[in-house]
């Protein structure tokens, strides 16, 4: 009788919590694309 | 008149001028009382209803029309460079501050408090209630400027940051409105006693005055840097 | 009544005072703006900081107005809160006051009691007429640099900070800057202005290089 | 001891030092996170019904939690930002930004998973309950936290600007939760909180304290990783050719 309100209650804990992870190491990672790319960026000046 | 007097009254009187000629005082009462005429509309024009409501709408709309007041506090100072002038005076930067809050408080939240008996009118609301809600309001008000200024303060290097200013006041506001409204409501129930509320909104009032103007000084040195 | 009579004499600073930079340093964020900036100034000198825009010439200012901590080295000025005027970029005036109302506030920060008389007199001396009704909303740019100029006039204190002081003024302002500075330095005042172009009164120079 | 405390945190001053153990704590973390919420899952699924509330009382093993994680959120950034304000850690106000979308998430899942468990038990989706309340003005309070960080654009002046909040902010929540307690009471005379039960039969508590540790352990790794991703944010602005601040 309450199944609706427990599945959505741990659909929306799912939803967002996913949701915070997925956002946080998608941000992590671009990051991580950025700072490689100027250092190797900043190398490459160096050898010139 | 000594000089650190004559330098604390002239901001504050300062202040109070420019909130005079600018135009915001008559602005704030303005909302304060189009706030109360569009309650009616909303909730309907019977005036029992409105009057056992009187108390509480009129503490909301006073704490609303404060808010939007308060985006004007530090901000015209910091664009124009007069706090950076504030800060090179010999009165302690939190004694600039508080002659701020009072120029604000004089020049905004009285004529807001004053014109509150009017707007009860408007809501019906007892005669015999009207001491008790003032009262409450002269002494729950100062936590009201100095609070908001803590979110003034901080927002202050945002372009267009009254929103900003609302959205970090408001968590402060829920205590003072609580006892607030709670003493508005005893003021006309026999034998609930009023002194505690009163008291209870002069300590938030207090304790206000004793952190605010610290967190005020510091958000906005910062914000000078 | 001996108040008033302050607001034009010429008070002489103390021949000790000294504004001094030793390897000083300067970040916004991670970012260093300057570093490695040493100077120093006796009673009676003047300064002119140069360079190119975003070397820190402002930063510096502020610095030395006690407004911009140092990030490093070390910083001996006056107390900024007694000693130091600092007439930077944002000029501080409100444009809903008049001229008067505008040099009673500048008077009443300086300590002094409020004269009108003496307002019509320095606005005269800054060459700005109709004290009494001009809204200062209403001035031109350079009349309006002119005004920030009473604050010099009114208050003593032996650092001046100017940022581009000749902006926006015309030869007659120009002249007239130049009059108070020799004026303060001659009583041994000590001046720092920010500029790009030659200022009269300054004895050195000092070059912020872009960081590379 | 504390002198041992102190050195270590000096040692983890240095950014790059952090985000080498950061990069060995990461996945073992991550990892604690997923087994213990994993397990804590397992145990609510076997928990008997509630005799009063029946199955619903499942949904107390995501409130509570999340409701504890909100206060712990706050206090975490509270603690960090005294780290950075007054002891001058620089790690501190990294700490403190990455934890604040952390804890509004928590903070409103509390009040999502509230309102899911009140609709059933008391008949409408909201109620103007003392513990409901307080969430709700400490979701606003984590808003404005972070509305704040956004808003200014110069990140150590943004930094210095939040951490005031973050301080005078954790003043005011006791203020507040005394206050919409006390309104509560006012009221409501008579009505006792059903999310705040008595005591717990151990059935009931062991599940509710594993999903409990879960929680933590996810926020602590949630953080973790906003903390590396703040870390090198900051580098990037740092390095970035003047006048043409990284897109991020």
């Amino acid at each position: 009788m309450y199944d609706i309100y427990i599945y959505a209650s741990y659909g929306v804990t799912a939803v967002l919590l996913g949701g915070l992870i997925i956002v946080s190491f998608r941000q992590l990672s671009k990051a991580r694309r950025q700072v490689f790319a100027l250092e190797a960026g900043e190398l490459k000046k160096e050898d010139e | 008149m000594s000089g650190l007097m004559r330098i604390f009254a002239a901001i504050c009187s300062q202040h109070m001028h420019l909130s005079w000629r600018s135009g915001q005082t008559m602005l704030a009462v303005s909302f304060l009382f189009i706030a109360i005429t569009l309650l009616p509309f909303g909730l309907g024009p019977e005036l029992k209803l409105l009057r056992a409501l009187a108390p509480g709408l009129l503490w909301v709309v006073l704490a609303i029309s404060l808010l939007t007041g308060l985006e004007r506090l530090f901000q015209a100072d910091y664009e124009d460079g007069t706090l950076d002038r504030l800060l090179l005076v010999p009165l302690a930067f939190e004694a600039v501050v508080l002659a701020k809050l009072l120029g604000h408080y004089l020049a905004l939240v009285l004529p807001l408090i004053l014109a509150v008996p009017l707007a009860g009118l408007l809501l019906n609301i007892e005669a015999a209630r009207l001491p008790v809600l003032l009262a409450a309001m002269l002494c729950g008000s100062p936590a009201l400027v100095l609070l908001g200024g803590i979110g003034a303060s901080l927002a202050v290097s945002v372009r267009r940051g009254g929103l900003l200013t609302v959205l970090i006041a408001m968590p402060f506001y829920v205590p003072v409105l609580i006892f607030g409204a709670a003493a508005g409501r005893a003021g006309l129930e026999t034998g609930v006693a009023v002194g505690p509320y009163l008291g209870i909104l002069a300590a938030l009032s207090a304790a206000s005055l004793l952190l605010a103007p610290f967190a005020i000084a510091a958000a906005l040195r910062s914000a000078l840097r | 009544m001996a108040e008033t009579q302050n607001l034009f004499s010429n008070l002489q600073h103390s021949r000790d005072a000294v504004c001094r930079a030793d390897g000083l340093a300067c970040a916004r964020g991670a970012i260093t703006v300057f570093e490695g900036v040493s100077f120093s100034l006796a009673a009676g000198q003047a300064l002119c900081l140069r360079g190119a825009n975003g070397s820190g010439k402002s930063s510096l200012l502020r610095q030395l107005a006690g407004l911009l901590p140092a990030a490093a080295g070390t910083l001996t000025h006056p107390d900024p809160a007694y000693g130091t005027h600092y007439l930077g970029h944002a000029d501080g005036l409100k444009a809903a006051l008049t001229i008067a109302e505008t040099l009673a506030f500048d008077a009443a920060l300086a300590g002094y009691r409020a004269d009108n008389d003496a307002y019509a007199d320095i606005a005269a001396r800054l060459g700005l007429a109709g004290c009494d009704w001009q809204f200062v909303g209403d001035l031109s740019a350079g009349q309006k640099r002119r005004l920030t100029l009473a604050r010099l006039i009114m208050d003593p204190r032996p650092l001046w900070l100017l940022d581009e002081p000749m902006t926006a003024l015309d030869a007659a302002g120009r002249a007239l800057v130049t009059d108070l500075a020799e004026a303060h330095l001659e009583n041994g005042g000590m001046i720092i202005a920010a500029s790009h172009e030659t200022l009269d009164f300054a004895d050195e120079e000092v070059l912020l290089e872009p960081r590379r | 001891m504390l002198k041992a405390l102190e050195n270590i945190s000096a040692f983890y001053a240095n950014p790059t030092r952090f985000m080498a153990l950061a990069r060995q704590v990461h996945r073992p973390l991550w990892a604690l996170a997923i087994g213990v919420l994993a397990y804590g899952l397992y145990r609510v699924a076997y928990v008997p019904a509630d005799y009063q509330q029946g199955d619903s009382v499942r949904i107390m093993f995501v409130h509570v939690p999340a409701a504890w994680m909100s206060l712990f959120g706050y206090s975490f950034i509270f603690i960090a930002s005294v780290t950075a304000l007054i002891f001058r850690h620089p790690l501190g106000h990294v700490a403190a930004r990455a934890a604040a979308p952390v804890g509004a998430v928590f903070t409103l899942l509390a009040l999502i998973t509230g309102s899911l468990w009140g609709q059933p038990m008391w008949g409408t989706w909201w109620v103007w309950d003392a513990r409901l309340t307080s969430v709700l003005v400490l979701f606003f309070i984590y808003l404005g936290y972070i509305a704040l960080w956004q808003a200014i654009d110069e990140p150590t002046r943004a930094a210095r600007a939040a951490s005031i909040l973050a301080i005078v902010g954790f003043i005011n929540v006791p203020i507040v939760k005394f206050s919409v307690d006390w309104w509560n009471t006012l009221h409501q005379p008579a009505s006792v909180s059903r999310l705040a039960r008595p005591a717990l039969h151990a059935d009931f508590l062991y599940p509710l304290l594993i999903m409990g540790a879960g929680f933590l352990v996810l926020f602590l790794a949630l953080t973790l990783t906003r903390m590396q991703m703040e870390v090198l944010r900051q580098r990037l602005r740092a390095r970035a050719p003047k006048g043409e601040p990284p897109h991020v």
